[in-house]
């Protein structure tokens, strides 16, 4: 690539400087990255709230914190890290990856990804701002009716609840759909469905499961919002309504959440084993079929949270015998896994050794889950603190480790400096030990009779000494986290320059340089196998530069669509300009959202505004049309009359 | 342009001020004169220019928690018995805007210790005066006197009347002079 | 070297963590006091060496896998085609092992029902924002007894409970005995109880519910049948008329003061149902749903200012003067 | 993709494509299939509560047919326009685009008053009871639907008034006609909740 071009596509593709400047950037790895650093503030967030809770429950009747704002931190704890860091997280790194790995210039609907970042953020600052103003959820992160419902949850705490549901789930929809496009259409021609990364094929199973589970949950609060606001009955059992009705609609989505939640960790971890086993993963397409079971079966479950609601015995055994078949694709995984370390000695560097922590961690998560499956044992064990250690090594273990492998993974690419190494193994000491200590003991609290989310306990329980330790362990575990936070923050000014590929890696994000430029590839690559950079290399090992694609306008923000399956050039398409509507859009229907908790006339008066800016956001202006018209006719052929039939058959 | 900062600056904080009030949860504050006040003049005939009532607002009227219990004692304390859920029946109808004996908070809380003839009976120490202020504010907001997100939403009985919530805000009549109801 | 620690440190911790601190518990699922629990019980253990076993095995896989081999292995078909069956292996082991666990999950769950029979005694319990209402059902009405937060059962009879709800939800719990089953607002829900050795099995809500849901416990008295049925009779009795002056005017004080509109004394025309029944107060062991022993200065201290022990709770605080209080005290004390 | 060559020249390939080639088909895919599960569930929870009730509909008479069947006729005489102005976007036919669009959009405004006067025919309110709620939230949710995408329309063929005429400008009309098909589609299974199970179950 000549320096002429490659200037010129830095012009193209620049993004926009400034204050006004910053919420016009479309490229997803500057919206990636926001969105991973918002995630990560409100997982400490989450975090202090924990700390508040460990320290209030590590005597018995405490009096640090009263039940009424105990009630609100572990609600506060609970929707801070389901909807605000864990779903959004995941998400935030598929944002940021899946386009470089897929060998893409941009994702594929830039300006509704920028947009579906906005509505999270405002939803996040949304909930704090009502927090500190006294209006903190307090009905738990499911906030069970008729808790939550008009008649025993007074004040607007049930709807702050409801409406942040509306903001996380909106984005979340938002950003599936452009990464299921990203995928399906934008692949680097070569990248045929059985060579796309298996982390990519990870983030397209949580995708489709968003888009299939969140609209459950969107609507149940909307309901809720509409029996506490409106006057509606959904849920009140003297007009025809049922309080297991929010349940069913709850759950129906609360349990694909958590393997929404799960599932990218999978992915991350299958990225990881190949490079620092330096042998490509074993077993590729069980693993793929595995995340697709996982996903399908994810649906089939939601029951086993219900279990003592008294539902008839026939329909509870269905889903006992569900939640124990999932357990088997998740086996699979883990075997194959293990034999892809088999006999490899890998370099257990800081992302090797959070992947074993996840072995260890996750392999506890799982067996306990597997108990939980029982409808008798979790009769003992529902809703106590046993459920808690369960929940907590599925998600802390599973998901949060496998994360904290991903952040040292790809700090070089994201940073263009390499993570500290010593700080790295004791972050992961203390965090291993910190989290076992806290949540190890909740299996025994559980068995010993400790509900869930009681704000005190009577001193003659017997549980006073296993609070303790878990405290203490939640404190180590705390300082694993800060000690994370300095390895950040020493890496971002005295880590070594990290080169294009420092880990030797195989994907096609380390085939540009860190951090990649706002056009990611100086040419778009051409896939040669599974493992891209390996193939290349030893394909290519005699001859000149690997296979690159040309003809793809560099004046112009141009991208190449390629087919679904065999990802075969088909057309090109340009990407839209950075822009402020979003932005403004995002506004609009926050403020929509907001003004519907105080009345309902705000939806109809809100809509306006909403509609204004998102006409403004469509509205191609002179700019873009001209380059379109150029674009579309380049050098001088009309546009091509669809001669292609395949075309006309999709009406 | 500070100007305008400095509007919405005040704005939000007595948003933030409202909401907090609205939210608190007042567990064992006994309210300002929360003693018993006699000091309240019923009719508005008096000898020489008609002095006011010493107006006393009521710290629960902005807080939805204490309103929500109020309407939890005005069931338990069987009011519904006569003013049914503000409709009225043996008892007088509380979500219009007639008043025969005041509609300020002082005048409904004398209302309750006192009793009033005509069968309304007098629950001086039958309930605490904790008790009575929020069965004030609940029964003040039945005709929409307070602030609309303060007031309880429909609860989750059959649905008979229109939440104190969505009801239109009255503009309270007291007809000392003419017969009672 | 690291992973080998870790080994040890993993095996370490899972027995230092269920066995140091035993199995016994005020209110525990591992002491099981009946035969359902017990039922729970072993499921619990076979479950729990079964996975233990898993854990160590895929454990020790993982520390071999790392131990194991030269720098730059071989990828070669023929390592390939072992690996791929012994995953295979693998899974068709994981399979079993979970058919394992659902047979046994279902033969212990039909065990769990089987105790339905017509003798049993019925109470129909109502679940309120922090305590419990329990109802003895008898055909003849005024055999019916009502208490609160404390029932009393017959050791080896079955006990059928009916519950709902009368505000948010709540959940039946006495680890002891059995599973917990949720108190539904607008349904009826079952479960059945039985006590096969005589004690104190406490229990607790176990949905959260609001403020005092920690709050919230009951206990459940097994007792031979003697002793059962002289309780039972006593209950159903309405309460002793006050015998000296001091209880007489403990009485007026509860007629002509605030504890008449929610409470209830059968045998007086205090007949408040929103609160806890108070007929035989004097003849339970705790106060306030299990929060409080039954002794006089916690009586004392719960009727002055309640919200200082469950802040939150329905009970109003009272400035009774102390005279007053104390003919009170007497009468409550005297509702054996 | 046969043989492998160092360079891969792809200038010669079109600026745009139709169908399910184009990225904007399949957006408005996503789109459908979330608005096609929250129907479903909102249909789902309807037949949860019919479960709750002895009698259906509780207290109600069902809701009358007249404006229900002839906004369901409007609703499906509106794809003949759709079709006519997609096929025409596909042959790049500014003229027939123009008409086709402003006749859909005639068809938009009718359907909408007579949702009205459908809202008006339900017999019952959403503060009745259950089956007054998800039957008025049903239709809700659907008219949000119909003005949602009449508003699209509107702002499409004002685009095609001006002189910014371009392929993707086809393209994005073509999708709009089949987000139409859906919206129009997802209108059977709910008339059927909303006007035929009161009759039925």
């Amino acid at each position: 690539m000549k320096d002429r071009e490659l200037l010129q596509l830095e012009e193209t593709w620049a993004e926009p400087r400034g204050f006004i400047g910053w919420f016009k950037c479309v490229h997803h790895t500057s919206i990636g990255r926001r969105f991973v650093i918002t995630a990560f503030i409100f997982f400490l967030l989450g975090g202090i709230e924990a700390v508040l809770m460990r320290i209030q429950l590590a005597r018995p009747e405490n009096t640090f914190l009263g039940p009424d704002l105990y009630n609100q931190i572990f609600t506060m704890h609970g929707t801070t890290m389901m909807f605000l860091f864990a779903v959004p997280m995941m998400e935030a790194l598929g944002v940021y990856l899946v386009p470089l790995m897929v060998g893409a210039r941009n994702i594929a609907f830039p300006r509704l990804n920028a947009f579906g970042y906005y509505i999270y953020l405002l939803g996040g600052i949304f909930l704090y701002v009502m927090f500190f103003t006294g209006t903190g959820p307090d009905n738990g992160w499911f906030s069970y009716v008729p808790l939550a419902g008009p008649e025993y949850g007074p004040g607007k705490r049930a709807d702050v609840w409801a409406q942040l549901i509306t903001f996380t789930e909106l984005s979340a929809l938002v950003v599936a759909v452009s990464l299921i496009v990203t995928v399906f259409k934008l692949r680097a021609p070569g990248m045929s469905l059985n060579r796309i990364p298996l982390f990519v094929w990870a983030i397209v199973v949580t995708a489709f499961m968003i888009v299939f589970a969140m609209p459950t949950v969107a609507l149940g609060s909307t309901c809720l919002i509409l029996d506490r606001l409106v006057g509606t009955h959904f849920f009140n059992p003297a007009e025809g309504g049922d309080v297991l009705l929010w349940q069913h609609l709850f759950w129906f989505f609360g349990h694909p959440e958590v393997y929404i939640i799960f599932i990218p960790a999978t992915g991350i971890i299958s990225a990881i084993l190949p490079t620092f086993c330096r042998r490509k993963i074993f077993g590729y397409t069980p693993l793929v079929l595995s995340l697709v079971a996982t996903g399908f079966i994810a649906f089939g479950l939601w029951v086993h949270h219900m279990f003592t609601t008294g539902l008839p015995r026939i329909a509870q055994s269905f889903f006992t015998a569900a939640s124990m078949m999932i357990a088997i694709p998740t086996g699979a995984q883990i075997f194959c896994w293990i034999a892809t370390i088999w006999g490899t000695r890998p370099r257990l560097r800081p992302p090797m050794l959070f992947v074993l922590g996840f072995f260890f961690n996750f392999l506890i998560g799982g067996l306990t889950g597997v108990m939980l499956a029982s409808v008798s044992l979790d009769q003992q064990v529902h809703d106590t603190f046993f459920v808690v250690a369960h929940l907590h090594y599925v998600l802390i273990g599973g998901s949060v480790f496998p994360l904290f492998a991903g952040f040292y993974y790809w700090f070089p690419k994201m940073a263009g400096r390499m993570p500290g190494d010593r700080l790295g193994h004791w972050n992961f000491w203390l965090m291993l030990i910190g989290f076992n200590l806290t949540f190890f003991p909740m299996h025994q609290l559980g068995l010993k009779g400790m509900p869930r989310r009681v704000y005190a306990y009577l001193p003659g329980m017997g549980w006073g000494g296993l609070n303790l330790l878990a405290t203490l362990g939640g404190v180590i575990m705390t300082a694993g986290v800060a000690l994370f936070l300095i390895n950040v923050f020493l890496s971002l000014r005295t880590g070594e320059v990290a080169g294009e590929n420092p880990w030797d890696a195989a994907t096609l994000e380390w085939a540009t340089s860190s951090p990649p430029p706002p056009f990611n590839f100086d040419s778009l690559p051409i896939v040669a196998g599974r493992d891209a950079l390996w193939d290349m290399r030893e394909g290519h090992s005699g001859s000149a530069a690997p296979a690159v694609v040309t003809g793809v306008r560099g004046d112009l923000r141009e991208v190449l669509v390629t087919t679904v399956l065999d990802a075969e050039p088909d057309h090109k398409t340009l990407m839209p300009d950075p822009s402020i509507w979003p932005f403004l859009s995002a506004v609009a229907t926050s403020g929509l959202f907001i003004g519907s908790i105080f009345t309902p006339w705000a939806v109809p008066v809100g809509a306006v505004p909403v509609t204004i800016a998102l006409i403004a956001w469509f509205w191609p202006t002179r700019k873009e049309h001209l380059e379109r018209i150029e674009a579309e006719q380049d050098h001088g052929r009309t546009p091509a009359p669809p001669a292609e039939p395949v075309t006309q058959g999709q009406a | 342009m500070n100007s305008v900062r400095n509007i919405i600056g005040v704005a939000l904080i007595t948003l933030a001020l409202a909401s907090c009030e609205r939210e608190r949860r007042r567990f064992n504050e006994v309210p300002p004169g929360a003693t018993a006040n006699d000091a309240v003049r019923q009719s508005v005939l008096q000898p020489g220019a008609p002095q006011p009532n010493q107006h006393l607002k009521s710290v629960y009227e902005d807080n939805a928690w204490a309103v929500s219990e109020g309407k939890r004692l005005y069931e338990s304390f069987n009011c519904v018995g006569c003013h049914a859920h503000g409709g009225g029946g043996i008892g007088p109808a509380l979500m219009d805007e007639k008043w025969v004996y005041g509609d300020q908070p002082e005048n409904v809380f004398s209302t309750i210790i006192e009793g009033r003839p005509n069968g309304m009976p007098s629950f001086r120490a039958k309930i605490t005066n904790q008790q009575a202020w929020e069965v004030v504010a609940y029964v003040r907001s039945m005709s929409g006197q307070l602030a609309k997100d303060v007031s309880p939403s429909r609860d989750d009985d059959m649905n008979i009347k229109t939440p104190e919530q969505s009801k239109e805000k009255e503009q309270p009549v007291t007809k000392a002079a003419e017969h009672p109801k | 070297m690291r992973s080998k620690r870790r080994q040890w440190t993993a095996a370490l911790l899972w027995t230092v963590a269920t066995s140091g601190s035993g199995c016994a518990g005020v209110q525990s699922a591992l002491d099981p006091a009946g035969p359902q629990a017990a039922r729970i019980n072993d499921l619990w253990w076979l479950m729990l060496w079964t996975c233990a076993g898993v854990f160590a095995i895929v454990i020790s896989a993982l520390v071999a896998a790392l131990r194991r081999g030269r720098a730059q292995p071989a990828e070669d078909a023929e390592t390939e085609r072992k690996m791929t069956k012994v995953v295979a292996a693998g899974v068709a082991v994981t399979t079993v092992i979970l058919f394992a666990f659902m047979i046994s999950d279902f033969v212990t769950g039909r065990a769990l029902w089987s105790l339905a029979s017509p003798d049993a005694i019925i109470i129909k319990v109502t679940g309120h924002q922090w305590w419990w209402d329990f109802e003895y059902q008898d055909p003849i009405p005024s055999h019916r007894v009502r208490t609160a937060n404390e029932i009393h059962i017959p050791v080896g009879r079955p006990v059928k409970l009916e519950m709902t709800s009368s505000d948010v939800i709540h959940s039946f719990w006495v680890p002891n005995l059995h599973g917990k089953t949720d108190l539904l607002t607008g349904h009826q829900t079952v479960t059945w109880l039985q006590a096969d050795r005589p004690g104190k099995y406490r229990g607790q809500c176990a949905e959260y519910c609001g403020h005092q849901h920690a709050h919230m416990a009951f206990v459940v008295i097994a007792e031979p049948v003697g002793q059962f049925n002289a309780w039972f009779d006593n209950e159903r009795h309405p309460a002793i008329t006050a015998a000296n002056a001091g209880q007489q005017r403990g009485q007026q004080i509860f007629m002509s003061r605030t504890c008449m509109m929610c409470h209830q004394i059968r045998g007086t025309d205090a007949g408040g149902r929103s609160a806890p029944e108070l007929t035989h107060l004097a003849s339970r062991e705790s106060i306030a749903a299990g929060t409080l022993a039954n002794t006089r200065d916690n009586l004392k201290g719960w009727i002055v200012d309640s919200q200082r022990f469950k802040p939150g709770n329905k009970m109003p605080s009272h400035d009774l003067g102390d005279e007053d209080l104390n003919a009170l005290l007497d009468y409550l004390e005297s509702l054996k | 993709m046969s043989h492998r060559e160092s360079t891969l020249d792809v200038s010669h390939l079109p600026g745009y494509a139709f169908g399910h080639r184009s990225l904007m088909w399949w957006g408005t895919l996503g789109m459908m299939v979330i608005e096609g599960t929250m129907f479903a569930m909102l249909i789902g929870s309807y037949l949860y509560l019919r479960g709750r009730v002895p009698s259906w509909p509780p207290g109600a008479k069902p809701p009358d047919l007249f404006y229900g069947v002839l906004n369901t006729i409007v609703l499906a005489a509106s794809v003949l326009p759709n079709i006519w102005y997609k096929r025409a976007a596909e042959r790049l036919d500014l003229k027939t685009v123009q008409i086709g669009l402003l006749v859909s959009i005639v068809f938009a405004i009718a359907f909408i008053v007579i949702r009205v006067y459908e809202f008006r025919a339900l017999n019952v309110h959403w503060t009745t009871n259950a089956y007054g709620s998800v039957v008025w939230t049903l239709l809700g949710m659907h008219t949000t639907h119909l003005i949602t995408d009449f508003i699209d329309t509107v702002v499409l063929t004002a685009l095609m008034f001006t002189d910014k005429i371009e392929g993707k400008g086809f393209v994005d009309v073509s999708e709009n006609a089949f987000y139409w098909y859906f919206v129009v589609i997802a209108w059977l299974p709910i008339f059927a909740a909303i006007y035929l199970l009161p009759r039925w179950i």
